[in-house]
Order: C-alpha cells, then structure tokens, then sequence
C-alpha cells in the first residue's frame, strides 16, 4: 500500500508572514516513505475536495510533517484556524518528486511566494552546494530564509517593490547569478510565468531545470484526470496529471504556451 | 450474518457497491489504499473508440456540498483499455463494468464488438457524458436516441448491457422506459448534472471547458427521486449513483429502488468511502437481521 | 460610489436583491429584522386564484447545502394578497412582484385581470412550481405551453410579465426562447430542482408528500449554467435565482447574466442573507470603481 | 424589531443524562423579551437550516437563556460538542408560546422525555400550585427533576420501564391524578402520541390543556410556511405555523388524526 490515510496531530503552528502558517504534525507512516517534493491532501471541514500541500519537510525519525501554506480561500482560511492539538486527516506521501542528484552537484534553487516550501528539502539536501533564489512582492511577504540559510545554502531575496534584496524578478537575478557561477541543475516552484521565465533561462543556458507545477485536484492520487497539465514529446502534446506524473516535471517536458 | 451478494443482470457482486466511472480511474490507484477485492465491482473510465486527450485543465471546481468536471473523456481508447488495464484489474478478483462512451451508434457498436470476446462482466453505455461535443450528452436526452444505440449495441453482444442515464432531462422515466423496451438489461443512474462556476475576480469560468458535470452530495436528493422514479417505471435492474457518501446514503438509494449503488466523488473526499459504505451497509443489514441485502430494494413506502 | 439601482422591465429597483418568492412570506415578518425598504423588492409568495391550504407537513427536509420543500402553494388566494398584504407591503417603499400560479391558462389570466388595477410591480409567472398536481410544472416543461400562458397573460394586462423557469427541463434555452418569443418582458430562474429524501428506518419519504423541490447553495452551479446558457439565447432580463448564499454567488450570477438576483434558501439560515449580500455588492463594486452595479451584468469571458 | 439574531456566548455547558446537554448562553437581548414556551433558532456548522430548541429557561438580569437539548442527529450532535466560551448564532425570541394564569390556579404539568425543557419555565410560575408528571423511558433517561422540584412544584416521576417512579405512562398518572385532584389548567410537551392522550384526558375531564408542537421547520419566523400542523376550527380544517401560531396550541384546536 504505497498510500497512507492518517490522523495527524498538530503538533505546533505559528503565522510566519501574514497569512502564511506553518504547521508541523504528526504523521509517522507518511514520514517515513516521503520523498523531496511530495505532498499531502487535506481534508478540509465542511469541503468535498482535499487541498494538496506540499511537504516543507519530513523527519523520519520524529515521524513529523512540516507544511507551510497561505490563506487564498475557504479550504486554507479553515486551515489557518487549526490549533496546536488539532487533528488533520491527510493522505500521502503523493506526487513524483523531486530527482535528486549527488549532494556535490551546484544545484540552483529558484522559489516565487509561497512556492518556497518544497524547495526547503532540496536545500537541505545540496547544502552548501545549493543557491536558493527567491522573490516574493515585498519584504514582509518574505518567508523560510532563516531555514534556508541554516542549510548553509547561499540565498539571494528578490522583492518586486525593491523593500529588501535585490530589486526585481527572481528571473533577472538568476540571469546575473548565470553569468558568474558554474550550475549542474535549476529547480523551481512558484508562479506559473515565473517558472515559464526560468524554464527559459535554463534552456538558454543548457542546464537540466525541474519545475514543480500546481493544478487543480480531484482524487489527488491519479484516478480522476482533473489534474492535468499540457506537456509534450515527440510524438505531440499530451495531458499528464500533476498529482501522480508531477508535480515536478522536466521543464522541457512542459508545453509552456497553453 | 446478510449475504451481502447481489445479481446484477446476471453477473454476482460480492456487494451492491461499486466505484463510478471516471472517479476510480481502472483502481490501481485505490489499490494503494485496500484490495480491490473489496469492492462489488468496478465501472472503468469512459472508454471511447479511439484514445481522446479530453479538455484542457482545469478540469475540476469545488461547489458546495459537490464538484464539477470536464475531464472530457481523456482516455487511452478501447484497445490499451483491454490490453492493458483490463489484464491488471481481472487478476485482483473483482467484476469489471467496461463504462463506452462513442460520438455515433457506430462508434458505440464497433466497441460492443470489440467487448464481446474480453473478459469484461457488463457494458456501461454512458449516453450521457455532457463534455464531449458529437455525440455525448445528446443521445442521452431523447428517447429515440436512446432506444436506438441501446438496440443496435444489444444486437452487437451478447454481454450485459447497462444504459447509463443523463439527469438533464425533462422526464428520466421517459427516457429509462425507452430503454428498457429497447432491450437494456439495467439502468445506472445519475451521470452529472450541467453546471457552471465563474471566477468573479478574472470573470472566466473557472473550468476551461466553461461548464462542467455537478456531482458529490449535492445532487443526491436528486438522484434518488430519479431512481425513485425510475423503479416504478422498468422492471430490469437499477444502479444508483449520485452523491452517495456514507452508508446511509447508500441504504436511502437502495430502499428508492436500486439494486446496487456506484459510488464517484466521494471516493476524492475519503479514499476509503467504498469499504467503509460497504462495513456500514453490512453492519445496519445484520442489525436489521436481513437474509440478504437485496431485501432492501425498492422498499419504499411512499405517503 | 457604485448607483446600485437596476432596472427591471421598466420598474427601478434600488439595488438588485430580490428576496425569493415563498421564502419571505409578504415580507412582513423578516420586517422584524430589519426594514424591507433595503431591498431591491420582493416577490411574494406564490398566488393563486382561490385559497389553497398546500400540501401536508412535513414539508421540508435538509440535503446537503440544500433542502427540499413541498410547501404545495399553501397561500389565501388573489383577493386577500390584494386586499391585506399588498397594502401593508406598499407602505414600505418596495417593489413588490406578484408570483402567479394557476391549474390552467384561465386561472393565470383571470389572476393577471385581477392584478392589472393593482400596486404590483410586476407579475411573475410561476409556471414551475413542482409542487402542485395539476398545471404547475406542467406548463413549465414545454415549449408550447409555456408560450402559450406567456401570450395570453399578456394580452390581459399591461404590468409588465416574468416568467419564472424551471430548471427540471432537456433544454433551458429553448424554454426562455419560447417565453421571450411569446412576449415575456424578463425571465427568472431557476426554481427548484425536484428531489426525494428517506427515512431509512421508516423507509418513508421525509416529506409527506414524497418528492419536493431542491433549492439552496447545492443548486449554484446549476443555477449559474442555466442563467449563462439563457443569455445567450435572450436578449430580455433575466433574474438569476438559486442558491446565491454570499455577495460573491451574487456577483457571479451577475456575470453570469443576470440583471437582478433573487435570495431565497439563504433566508432561512441567515435572516440577514438579504442586506448582507447587498453591503457585499455595493463594496465590491465600489471597490472595482464601477458607474453602475449594471456593469456586471452579463461580462461572463467564455473560454 | 421583534426578532434579534445574536452571536451568543457558551457560559456553561453540561451533559445531565446521556446523550442530552444543558447549555447556558449569553443572549441579553432575546433574553429581555423571552417568554415561557418560546424558542430559538439555532445556526449549526455546516448545515442549511438552523435548529429550534426551546427556553428551558431565561434570565432578564443575567442575560442568558438556558437550552437543553438531546443528541439526535448531525445539528445536535454538533452543538454538543461546542465548548464553554464558544459562541452560538441564534435567532429569537421566537414563537408564541404558553398562556399563564393567575400563580394560584392549579397547574397540572405533563412533560415526556426532551420535552420537559420549556416546562421548566411553567413550573417556577406556578411554582406550589404546580404538579409536574414526566415521563422517560428509563431510570438514567430522567432529566430535570431537581430543577422542577425547586420551584416547590410536586412532582411525579414515570418510567416506562418501571426502573424508577410510577411504572407506566404519564397519560395513566394524569388518569390516577385527577381523580383526586382539582386542576385548572393542564401544558404538555413530548410525543405527539402522548400529547394526544394528554388532551383526551384533558377534554373528557374539562380542563383547558395547552399543547407544545414540534414541526421541521425552515425559516423560524413564519415566512415560509413550511412547519405547518393541522388544526380545526368551525370552518374546516386548516395549516397553521407551529413557529408563529404555535408552537404552542390550545389542544382542542389540534388535528390530531392526522
Ligand atoms: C501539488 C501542489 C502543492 C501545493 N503546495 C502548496 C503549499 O505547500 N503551500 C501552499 O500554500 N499552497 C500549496 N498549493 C496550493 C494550494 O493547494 C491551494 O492554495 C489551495 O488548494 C487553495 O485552497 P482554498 O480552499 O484555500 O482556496 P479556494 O480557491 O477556495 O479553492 C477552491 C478549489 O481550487 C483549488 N485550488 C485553488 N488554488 C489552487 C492552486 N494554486 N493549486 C491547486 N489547486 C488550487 C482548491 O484545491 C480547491 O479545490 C499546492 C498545490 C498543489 C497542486
Ligand atoms: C419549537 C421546537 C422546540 C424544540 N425544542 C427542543 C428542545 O428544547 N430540546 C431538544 O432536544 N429538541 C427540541 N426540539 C427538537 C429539535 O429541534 C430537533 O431534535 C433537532 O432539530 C434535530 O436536529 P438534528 O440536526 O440533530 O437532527 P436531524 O434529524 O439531522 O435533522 C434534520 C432536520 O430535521 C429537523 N428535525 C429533526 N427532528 C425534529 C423535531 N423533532 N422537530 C423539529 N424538527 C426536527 C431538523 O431541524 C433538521 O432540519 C424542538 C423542536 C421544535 C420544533
Ligand atoms: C471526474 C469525474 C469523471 C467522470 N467520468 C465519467 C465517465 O467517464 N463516464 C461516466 O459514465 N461517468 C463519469 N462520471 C460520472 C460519475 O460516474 C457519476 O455518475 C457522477 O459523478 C455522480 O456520482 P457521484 O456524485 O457519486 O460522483 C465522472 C464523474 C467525475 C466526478
Ligand atoms: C419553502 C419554499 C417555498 C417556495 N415557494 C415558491 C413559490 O410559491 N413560488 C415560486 O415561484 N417559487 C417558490 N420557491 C422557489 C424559490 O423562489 C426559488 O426559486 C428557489 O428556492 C431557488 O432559490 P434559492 O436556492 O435561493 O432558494 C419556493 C422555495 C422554497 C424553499
Ligand atoms: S487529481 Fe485525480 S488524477 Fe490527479
Ligand atoms: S418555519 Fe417558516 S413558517 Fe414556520
């Protein structure tokens, strides 16, 4: 049985940006299989579909789960309104993940909003190795840098309205960091046109780029066919779905302009 | 202890329910969850002639208490559906109802024929999928149409044929007589009904395909008065379907009238809704000290 | 600052929020919460020629995000609408709708004469109520006769004539084509969806008399898809009905194509459903910086 | 205004019996105008349409109302979870409830099972010259009898199953109870099968008997019409609103074959 239903207690919260909450809870069996860029559906009172959160991180051993989300409607305002001994039914560990290549590897890391929280794993994997760039709209907005930079990852903050960082897009800036440093692999989560932007710049530059994408889920486990998302191959376009053939896809393997 | 067996033209479920096409994919999903076996029976994903990409994304939208969706029949067409799929469910022993969905009556016959020779207990025909353009929906709605691909598919197997029936209609017991006298062998029902969601923000729809199919708890008060109605029209076999969530749900659609129930959305909310319908069911069965459960059909005592 | 005023076939209504015939009563006691002057207008409960006593109780019975009535029309008939509770709703200073119903075309017309010299508004059609044996529904399902009382109510007065829809019909569009053809001046709908819930230990339908009419938040999505496909079709205005709960469904309705919303089910879990969804407008629309709420109206982009 | 909607807050909460709860709100305004026999209308989670509970209690100075309300399908059963200092959207006050007499007139008060709440109010009306028959199946099903034994009322416990009090129905302890006693006035709350008997036995002895209505209802206010019950008159037989004309009914002009 590769997926779990559990009963996960809340173990800690706290609104790490406004809006934004971080939750750890307990969830043994799926700790214990998950995988960098997986996530869970949560049951969400009163809703019919599950919302899919991606794991911010997992320890085996504590058999804990952290999720970091934002408040953008019903199903994660009641989210937010969880407290610290609250249950959470959850399934997992979902999705294709991210691929993982020797820790030794430059790896750059490129995070819009609240697309951050799956690459906090990758980070912690590559380390000193890892680059994490990561924009948000304005310095408050700002979250995870603390965590990323305890990877011993080198972070570059990018805010739209120049409040703190560097003053622009997370694509411009992966542009300049391009030019100057030597990079084995680009991962990426966050908007849609954004990720496109990197996509591009790692095509550009010949460099493997893994992007996470977000869809609109029904069964979250690969049944349904809600989730789907244009990609293409030799043989033409065609519709994978995000929840069991992602959510990380090659970047090359997505049709960007649908 | 109730025999929780039921005979559905023919074929025997080890229990009246079954998960719905479209939301179970071919259960090797599920199957990550529990054993098939578990199940009464299976109905696949729409199955057309040929493989069909279906609708761009998003496909899906939260309603309250339901969903909608515009899969749009995305499915690898007939063959890989035998080769493939069919070979991996017929080993997890558990009945498998093939769902065919076709553009015209030759499409749905030249799939009744390619059935016939595979191991395949039942065909669904699903006359009443409202996202595909030709064909679809509109066989569904009209009498003349219904009879006329229930006729010509009979004529093409000697399978079971099972007519799934569209709730966008003025009169379901219209359309289910005349399947019924076109040789049917059951009647499942509901497929979804026509809905839409708009973005208010972006004023777009927020399915790609603009409307989608409603289903979930929603539609249930629906469904079983159309079961309801339905059981007082025919005589052959009735499949429920349409929001069943809980156990409840499922004895309410049986004592309207079904001979077993297919359970879809549900399935999204709660991967284990079909074997904790079936434990339910059992245990108010044995509660009630039934011999078996298909003691409950058609019980209902109107006012 | 947004005019929230709307017209309404020729009649101003101060916003667009028109509480929903039989879930208001004549207003007076939901006056008990706040004034009726808030509203856009009312449709009163349904009317018809002679004093019905409606069906036995129970006549209500909860679905998920819904609920289905068999209220039957139970109302005191034309004269005493018009006598007592016009007069004390038109001190109020709302627009007030007349919701007709009849067992025949006579019924509706002899109602629509008696109506002509009145303070009504205007006359809405109800042609879709599923709850009474003769006509109601009937007339709704058809194309013929849904012209056919829509032309003859209009020639026997000058208020001007909404139809109201049902929704349990194949095809929506041709129904709203045929009221708009024969004269109709706007269209409302939807009203309810009929249904069936039961009482597994008794094995009874809740309500006494067995089916009633679906109505509520789990509706929405329907409601929505068949106001778009209407606009379509019509060019007349059309009053969006069915599960609006929130100024958002309001706004979506709107844009779906409709150029008032009536609010119904939502009365009953929020006596404040009315003024609540009308605040939520008119900020919404001031914070779009729109002339008129009537910029809404019908800028569904399509994919 | 006659009708207040509050945001009430939970100030106790207690389980008296098995699955039945008594729970004192904060509703100072429906609290100043409450009357004996009438109810509120209770907003649960997730549900469309709110639940009556009756006053089984109010106190104008205090501000509060007291509900008690048995456990009988999704709305109770969420309600019985809530927790001292929640709060609870209601409506009311709401119907036309029980008509007193003068404290001295004889009161004979017959309740069965979670219809002995809105009695409670009659009892410290009438007080010494109130008798109280109630009416459980069991023993440990027995609610509010130490309430109703100190507004000085006499009280008579029955149990269908003879595990406490008069072994038997409360209609045959109204039987015995007249026999020797001088009534003016009889209310009742409970099945409608022993309302039923109740004010059989009323008429055949004269009394004036006051019955207390249940009905699914929609709105709570008399707007929608769908809570009727039968009632006769001169004219004929007639749908009257248990939530506006009720819920509280002369019994003589119940219909009560139907
Ligand atoms: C694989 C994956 C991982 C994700 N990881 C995270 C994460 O770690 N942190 C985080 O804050 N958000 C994450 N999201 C987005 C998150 O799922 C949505 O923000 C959330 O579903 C919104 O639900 P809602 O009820 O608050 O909003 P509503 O708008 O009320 O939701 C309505 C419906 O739309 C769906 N929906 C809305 N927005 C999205 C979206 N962006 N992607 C997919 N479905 C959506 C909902 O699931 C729901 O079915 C992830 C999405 C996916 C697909
Ligand atoms: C005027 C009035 C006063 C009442 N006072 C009390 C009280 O003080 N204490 C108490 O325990 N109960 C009281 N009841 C009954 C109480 O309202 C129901 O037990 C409750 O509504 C059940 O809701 P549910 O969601 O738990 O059950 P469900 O069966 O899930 O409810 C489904 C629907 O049926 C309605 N319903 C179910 N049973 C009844 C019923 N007996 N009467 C009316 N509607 C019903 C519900 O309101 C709801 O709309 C009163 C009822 C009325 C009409
Ligand atoms: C995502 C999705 C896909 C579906 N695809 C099919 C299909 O391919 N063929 C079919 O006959 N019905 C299809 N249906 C309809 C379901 O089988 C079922 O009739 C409907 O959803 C109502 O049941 P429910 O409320 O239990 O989901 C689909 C439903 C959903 C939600
Ligand atoms: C209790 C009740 C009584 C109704 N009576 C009438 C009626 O007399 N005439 C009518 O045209 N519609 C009637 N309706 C339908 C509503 O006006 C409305 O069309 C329908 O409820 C959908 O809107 P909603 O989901 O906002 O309630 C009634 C609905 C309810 C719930
Ligand atoms: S959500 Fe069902 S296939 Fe992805
Ligand atoms: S509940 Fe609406 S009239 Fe009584």
């Amino acid at each position: 049985m590769r997926y779990t239903q559990e009963t996960a207690k809340i173990m800690s919260k706290c609104e790490i940006a406004p809006g934004v909450f971080d939750i750890t809870v307990l969830s043994p069996v799926i700790a214990k299989s998950a995988r960098a860029g997986q996530f869970v559906n949560v049951l969400c009172n009163g809703l019919t579909l599950r919302r899919p959160i991606s794991l911010c991180g997992f320890n085996r051993e504590q058999g804990t789960l952290r999720l970091v989300f934002e408040v953008r409607g019903k199903g994660t305002d009641w989210l937010s309104g969880l407290k610290t001994g609250d249950r959470l039914d959850i399934i997992g560990p979902l999705g294709h993940g991210f691929t993982l290549y020797d820790k030794n590897k430059k790896a750059v890391i490129v995070g819009g909003g609240i697309g951050l929280p799956p690459l906090v794993v990758l980070a912690n994997h590559y380390g000193e190795n890892a680059t994490v760039i990561s924009g948000f709209r304005t310095s408050s907005a700002a979250i995870l840098q603390s965590d990323l930079a305890n990877t011993g990852a080198t972070t570059i903050l990018c805010t739209d309205d120049g409040s703190a960082g560097f003053h622009g897009f997370t694509t411009q800036a992966l542009d300049d960091y391009l030019i100057n440093n030597a990079c084995d692999v680009i991962y990426t989560c966050g908007p849609k046109i954004m990720m496109r932007g990197i996509a591009r710049l790692a095509q550009e530059n010949g460099i493997v780029c893994q992007v996470s994408l977000e869809e609109r889920m029904g069964c979250g486990v690969g049944a349904c066919l809600c989730c789907v998302c244009a990609t293409k191959d030799s043989k033409g376009k065609h519709f994978k779905r995000v929840c069991v053939n992602g959510p990380v896809f090659m970047a090359t393997e997505v049709e960007w302009n649908d | 202890m109730t025999d929780m067996s039921v005979k559905l033209c023919g074929v025997k479920l080890k229990n009246p329910v079954i998960a719905a096409s479209g939301t179970y994919g071919y259960g090797l999903e599920y199957s990550e969850f529990y054993p098939l076996s578990r199940l009464g029976g299976i109905s696949c994903k729409g199955t057309t002639l040929h493989k069909r990409e279906g609708n761009p994304p998003p496909r899906i939208a939260e309603t309250p208490s339901g969903i909608i969706n515009s899969v749009g029949l995305q499915n690898p067409g007939v063959d890989e559906f035998l080769n493939v799929y069919l070979k991996k469910l017929k080993i997890q022993d558990i009945v498998v109802i093939a769902n065919i969905a076709g553009n015209t009556v030759e499409e749905y016959c030249a799939m009744a024929e390619r059935l016939q020779e595979s191991q395949v207990d039942i065909i669904e025909l699903n006359i009443s999928c409202p996202n595909v353009k030709l064909g679809g929906v509109n066989f569904g709605t009209s009498c003349d149409s219904v009879a006329q691909v229930t006729t010509e598919v009979k004529n093409r197997t000697k399978k079971p044929v099972m007519v799934k029936l569209t709730p966008n209609v003025t009169s379901i017991g219209d359309i289910a007589a005349a399947a019924a006298d076109a040789g049917a062998d059951a009647l499942s029902l509901i497929n979804t009904l026509t809905g839409m969601r708009i973005d208010i923000r972006t004023r777009r729809p927020i399915l790609r395909n603009n409307t989608g199919g409603l289903s979930g708890p929603a539609v249930f008060p629906i469904a079983v008065r159309m079961v309801s109605e339905v059981a007082k029209r025919v005589s052959i076999p009735i499949v429920g379907i349409g929001g069943i969530a809980s156990w409840e749900d499922a004895a309410e659609m049986m004592i309207a009238g079904a001979n077993a129930i297919q359970v879809g959305t549900a399935n999204f909310h709660d991967p284990f809704a079909c074997v904790k319908i079936i434990d339910g069911l059992k245990n108010f069965a044995d509660s009630l000290g039934l011999k078996s459960i298909t003691e409950l059909t058609g019980t209902l005592k109107e006012w």
